[in-house]
């Protein structure tokens, strides 16, 4: 699976798009895997009240499972419009 | 009808209405938002020199035409049109356009409220700030837009 | 910035709506309504061809004017214009607009269908109606109008 | 003082403008002199609720006093936008 990230998450990380680790079975467990890195991913990560995920496009809370999903992102709340 | 599209040029809002005008409606609303130059409630002392527009290129244009989508089924609309600029807009520049056809004003003025209320938290954009001071802040989101578009339960 | 006009001729809402968001707005709220060609549900099987724009010229152009700047000073207004066209206009014809320009949407909106839920009740135009069979008749005031307008109280 | 007619209370009246009858207080004192007249007059202006009143181009109330104004006009609901 892939991981995306955009706006202040794509930049704390330093990282538009990466390969997720396997064995994990939620995007909150996703997180835990992440921040273990450490530095940009510890940083931006920190705070999942801050934070927005999509599963293949369509937004999930953090306790969606991954499942078969191809691409998950990871974001902050929108500002568009 | 409905169009959905995601550009960095400039849009033609009067062609926009000219094409839901031909829908066979009695009414047309549309709203268009601009790039302001004191653009963050939080800095009033920095003026906005432009705003820097990133998106989730895979789910923008699909988010839009669902929002339009969703918007026509519930507003018994007979067309819908949201346009959303990306990369880097000056102050003055228009943002976004949405705008919405139907028989009657109500349904018209309803869903192109329903369009931007609902564009602002849920379609994968978000703003930068470059401020004349060279200085560049992310834009928070408002709880007043989640509190917004959560009325459209 | 306030524009009150009354004319034949059609009207170029995209101008309009570049004009407004020259006035430093951050949002641009507009509504066009248009002749429908089912236009009277007293008689859903006679299709209008036209209908004919009749006002009270003494006071049309100081109603819209007057219209537009209690909308300015009601939703702290940057811009707001009002355009309604007399005359005999065909189906599918715009008939009015009605915009307004504020710094958050949220006013650009409503002020937009004050605008036009007020201009419906307050502004000396009447509509006759040509129907295809060659009958006309004048177009009945309709409560849910009046219900409207009275909302913005 | 000038009275003026629009949409289908100028069209069964068959006339645009008129000149009023003096030594007449409000507007609804009016209506009765000019139904009086009968023909048009009178099956224009039979129903009040079916009529509105400017003067001097406000809109006013059928008790409005006439005063000094210049112009009365009288005419059906508005039905434009």
């Amino acid at each position: 699976m892939k991981i995306v990230y955009f706006a202040w998450v794509r930049e704390q990380i330093g990282c538009d798009a990466e390969t997720a680790p396997d064995g994990v079975s939620t995007v909150a467990e996703m997180l835990v895997m992440l921040r273990a890195r450490g530095g940009g991913h510890a940083a931006a990560l920190a705070d999942e009240s801050r934070l927005r995920f999509a599963l293949d496009q369509l937004m999930v809370k953090s306790d969606a499972k991954l499942g078969h999903a191809q691409e998950l992102a990871i974001f902050p709340p929108v500002t568009g419009g | 009808m409905i169009e959905a599209r995601v550009q960095t040029a400039r849009f033609d809002a009067g062609a926009a209405m000219d094409a839901l005008a031909g829908t066979g409606a009695g009414a047309v609303a549309s709203f268009i938002g601009i790039v302001r130059a004191d653009g963050d409630i939080a800095y009033p002392d920095r003026r906005v020199t432009a705003l820097e527009l990133e998106q989730y290129p895979a789910m923008t244009e699909a988010a839009l035409r669902g929002l339009a989508q969703t918007a026509t089924a519930r507003f018994a609309l007979s067309g819908a049109i949201v346009i959303h600029r990306i990369g880097r807009l000056e102050a003055g520049e228009p943002i976004v356009l949405a705008a919405a056809a139907a028989p009657h004003r109500a349904h018209a003025l309803d869903a192109c409220a329903f369009l931007i209320d609902r564009l602002k938290t849920g379609a994968p954009f978000w703003k930068k700030q470059h401020f004349a001071d060279g200085s560049a802040k992310w834009v928070e989101a408002k709880d007043s837009d989640e509190a917004r578009a959560a009325g459209w339960q």
